[in-house]
């Protein structure tokens, strides 16, 4: 699980966000989709901690990682100075996956903003195979439209409804608001959701589906130190019998969207 | 041909450890999360997460944020309980060749008593480790480890429960830690470690809200070790039992720095989570550095320290 | 068109600064060494170098040493003496529309009494901080620092001696740093500040000697900053006066924590080494800041800390 | 004063030993031999402080900077990963530089190590007019072979003496001792020395020197942290009435021999 990765291209993307492609340099696991990495610069103790990042895209069985991230602080704004041959510490694929429903006939994505990342590989997983009687719809927002990560891509493998908060492209407004439109018909069609995005687009998606009956996960931010599970740094409070928390990193960071106190 | 060197220490209370690098309370979970990671027998000892009598929930999140060089937690000593430690944790580490050292923490005197009392009888735990210096609960905690009688007291409570052998964790938040450190070698202490975090403190600037749900936290990491070696320094000079430094150590470079000023014993904590391999690399980092310095015994190493006059 | 957001505060006996960021003692020289690299205007305050009754040859070399994000120092307050100040430095700084703070130092209260005295018949000096924290120095310094009545005492003696504002400097070497800044407050202190450098030591591995000439020094920089907020968090919750926030300061987003936390003013210390133009850097940032979230004036930000409940 | 510097190269010479060429993207002033730059990396805090390298030599009356650097802790590791293109924050030039004698017939340079670093620019200044009666010796000495830096341009200047400590190259021994052979003559000659090095060396030259009335200019190395003469970190003991210390950074790195505590 623990790995160096050499840098194969960090390209610059739309507004603050880059596709980082990696080889792995060592024994390696194949990622699956909701999965993470820790990504830590090397010969530094400042930033001191691993970022983690979703899997995106992989090939050659995962020893080429793709990440897309948004520069948002210090360590993303490092990562994006980094250029082909550079190296990286690894850690992962890390944490608890999507739950595949291989029989699932409808099949609902929400992503807002970075959200993207993890269903990306979720989406190309669902795909591969011959694509049957399944629909899947995916339910991107973002703020403005040079946010948008990755949509051509998504267009080639399913159907996509867009919102973005200026209006810039797709419908003006949250991409929660076009969803609770569809949600109804979407849930008597037992359809299976998958959502990654700001908490709080998860919290209005547990308002609105909460009555529905149906699969909702999502996948959870939280800030981390181990990955692993040990130091208990990533908790999210969780609902449940014993009422203690749950830890993003290992117990997530995908969850039933019912496990988690919003 | 060189013989290797010894780097078997004593670290108290007749409890001889095969080298002197030990994983930190905390940063280890209950050692299987790290398994697949590492050999856990070319561990020194391990150390589990901090045990009380009663399952704790810990603090509200975020719990972690990043400083430079270091980094804040106030996870508020979150764990399953000595009973389920007992019962789920324990038999999986009985299974590995390494002294596993238990962590325990109580809101009263009582709580200590009882939490040392399960681990005494429980088989398979080779020296508790008392923590009177987690910043980050109410009750407990730092509130035992800031004056000396309270101190004493926990460490004489702790010492009369059990057979094992009894390390107190001492906190850097005191105006003198010497002055601890005593009280507890009086109290039966067979050893002291230290440091514990430094309480700190750091704000989302643009939310103007804390950076942790707790407000403040404990700092670890390479920004204290300075702080850590200095006060290994002074606790050494003025106690008989083995002193365990701990802060900071991310290399053995690191490590040599506590071992020189005379610690017996290291904990490695914040740096298992940049690498999860750190303790490992450290041990044989120190190894090496025997080797080179022609050195046949790490005793020859630890309290080295000159000062030119 | 938007107006300049106001950033002139109080920090105590009615000394005014046009911006909340001053130059930490010991980090700027006497203000002439960094007159070619920033506009000395530009800064709230420029505080100088210790300064003691008689010269000080200082610490012997080597004086300081690096670590993760932060450095040790050991100067020893090395300084030319008051009078010396007083006949050469001063003179100097009179040439500039910045006010001087003069850092002051004393083995025994007569001494500071002295210093006073001598600073206050001066002329050009705008306040007093009276230096009760340095861990560099045998006698004087922390030994005032440490307790609350020796803490209270000197600052009646300066208090006594001086119209000018007088601000006390407090040692984060403490259990509760607190009850030092409550006593220096009833012994007439128109501001505190802190924190002064975090005892610590490091090690030549390679020499088995320490990196210091000193054996121990100070710590400062970006390592200790989370300490030093959140012993600012604490003192402000507690004095009425100004408190002025010091530790690892480099950028505005730092600064911006302090004042969130409800520190009066800044100093700028060890970021005078990585880049000169610090401190006026820092001002403009934190005029950004005010700008971009609408605040008209400084006071505003100073304090507004929400604990999410 | 305060400027950055772009990297023309970073190359690797012998020995763990780096050449590095910056050039100043701000007004700047020329430097004087003797004279030295504190080098930061940017976007660290960790190391924190700055760098100090005398200029080796400089070119475009100082817009180019070359420095010559050994490996020998941190800093200088993550100097040597430099590339091309990179950017330095540079505080200088800095310090009090050598004396120069326009008058002197004789010049003995005596250099060990890294010594070369600021001796190479003296020797260039010394000789860039026509060379008249003048007569230069440079006595160099280094551990090895492989870590004599410089040499073919500096036998193009003047008489190299060279010692390394294992023979591999020149004479086995010190370069003191050689230079204790010569000593008395040079000195008669009315010789003006010029010294950088361990300073094991220097101590050793204090020693030889001392009986004669000369001038000989040493160059000192300690820890730094303002290089402007205001944190008083860079103190060595000093000669003097008041016997207080002098700090490298500014009333040096150059002084004569006798002014230090040796
Ligand atoms: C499982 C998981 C998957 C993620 N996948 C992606 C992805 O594919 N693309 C992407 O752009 N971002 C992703 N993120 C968020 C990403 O980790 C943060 O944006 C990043 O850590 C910010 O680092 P920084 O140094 O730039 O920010 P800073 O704010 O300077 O970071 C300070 C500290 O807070 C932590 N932190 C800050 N924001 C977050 C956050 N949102 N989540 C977790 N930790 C945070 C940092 O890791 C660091 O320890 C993911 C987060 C998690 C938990
Ligand atoms: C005026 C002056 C000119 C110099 N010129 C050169 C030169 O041209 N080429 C060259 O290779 N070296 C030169 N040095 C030495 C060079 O500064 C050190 O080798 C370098 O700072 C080591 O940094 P480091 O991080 O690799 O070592 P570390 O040991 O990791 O550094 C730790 C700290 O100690 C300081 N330090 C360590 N060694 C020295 C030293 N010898 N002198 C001053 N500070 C030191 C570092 O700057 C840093 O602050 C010069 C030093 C001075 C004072
Ligand atoms: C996330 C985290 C959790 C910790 N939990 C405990 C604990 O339960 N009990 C304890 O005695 N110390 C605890 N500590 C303190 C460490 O054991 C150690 O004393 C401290 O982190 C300093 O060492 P380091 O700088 O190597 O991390 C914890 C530290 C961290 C970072
Ligand atoms: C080299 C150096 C010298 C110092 N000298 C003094 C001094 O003379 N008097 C004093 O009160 N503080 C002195 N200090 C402490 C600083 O003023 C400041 O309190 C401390 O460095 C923390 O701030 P920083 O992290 O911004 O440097 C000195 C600090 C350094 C680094
Ligand atoms: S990051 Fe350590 S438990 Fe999740
Ligand atoms: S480096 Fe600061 S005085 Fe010389």
């Amino acid at each position: 699980m623990q790995n160096s990765g050499k840098i194969i291209f960090n390209r610059e993307l739309a507004g603050k966000h880059y596709h980082l492609r990696l080889i792995l340099e060592e024994p390696f696991l194949k990622p699956r989709p909701g999965q993470f990495f820790l990504i830590r610069l090397n010969d530094r103790l400042d930033p001191l901690l691993g970022r983690p990042f979703s899997v995106y895209d992989c090939h050659h069985q995962g020893r080429i990682l793709d990440f897309v991230y948004r520069v948002v602080g210090r360590g993303t704004g490092l990562f994006s100075k980094l250029k082909k041959g550079g190296e990286l510490s690894l850690l992962g694929p890390l944490g608890r996956p999507f739950n595949i429903f291989p029989e699932a006939k409808t099949l609902v994505l929400i992503g807002g903003g970075m959200g993207a990342a993890a269903l990306n590989y979720l989406l190309k997983e669902y795909t591969k195979g011959p694509a049957g009687a399944r629909s899947i719809c995916y339910y991107l927002g973002a703020k403005t439209a040079g946010e948008i990560i990755g949509k051509a891509v998504i267009e080639r493998r399913c159907q996509v409804m867009l919102t973005t908060d200026d209006g810039s492209k797709g419908r003006r407004g949250l991409i929660t608001d076009l969803l609770e439109e569809d949600l109804e018909s979407l849930a008597a069609q037992g359809a299976v959701f998958y959502a990654c995005g700001p908490r709080g687009m998860l919290r209005r998606l547990f308002e609105l589906i909460s009555p529905y009956k149906v699969s909702c996960q999502v996948s959870l931010e939280e800030r981390m130190a181990c990955g692993l599970g040990a130091c208990l740094g990533c908790a999210v409070e969780a609902r449940g019998e014993d009422d203690l928390y749950r830890r993003v990193c290992c117990d997530g960071p995908v969850f039933e969207i019912g496990e988690i106190v919003w | 041909m060189s013989i290797k060197p010894k780097t078997a220490v004593n670290i108290g209370g007749s409890l001889v450890i095969r080298n002197p690098v030990m994983t930190a309370s905390g940063t280890f979970g209950y050692g299987r999360e790290y398994s697949s990671l590492l050999d856990l027998n070319s561990l020194g000892a391990l150390v589990v997460k901090g045990l009380s009598l009663h399952p704790r929930g810990g603090n509200r999140p975020p719990r972690i944020a990043e400083t430079p060089a270091g980094m804040l937690n106030a996870i508020g000593l979150q764990n399953v309980g000595v009973k389920t430690f007992v019962a789920e944790k324990l038999p999986f580490l009985r299974g590995f060749d390494v002294p596993v050292i238990a962590n325990i923490y109580g809101e009263t005197l009582e709580e200590f008593e009882e939490v040392a009392g399960i681990l005494n009888a429980a088989g398979g735990v080779s020296a508790l480790e008392v923590n009177i210096s987690c910043p980050n609960v109410k009750k407990g905690g730092l509130a035992f480890g800031a004056e000396p009688d309270t101190a004493r007291e926990v460490t004489k409570v702790v010492r009369g429960t059990t057979n094992l052998p009894v390390i107190v964790k001492l906190s850097p938040n005191v105006s003198d830690i010497t002055k601890i450190a005593l009280a507890v070698e009086e109290g039966g202490a067979d050893a002291v470690s230290l440091i514990n975090t430094i309480k700190a403190m750091a704000v989302d600037v643009e939310k103007r809200i804390p950076l942790l749900g707790n407000t403040t936290g404990g700092l670890s990491g390479p920004a204290i070790r300075p702080v850590a070696v200095r006060m290994v320094w002074e606790v050494v000079r003025c106690v008989e039992v083995p002193v365990i430094g701990i802060g900071g150590i991310v290399s053995a470079r690191d490590a040599l720095e506590f071992l020189i000023v005379g610690a017996r014993a290291l904990q490695v904590g914040t740096a298992n989570f940049l690498d999860p391999q750190s303790a490992v690399k450290i041990v044989s980092g120190i190894e090496d550095y025997l080797e080179k310095h022609s050195l046949n015994d790490i005793a020859e190493l630890i309290g080295s320290l000159q000062i030119p006059e």
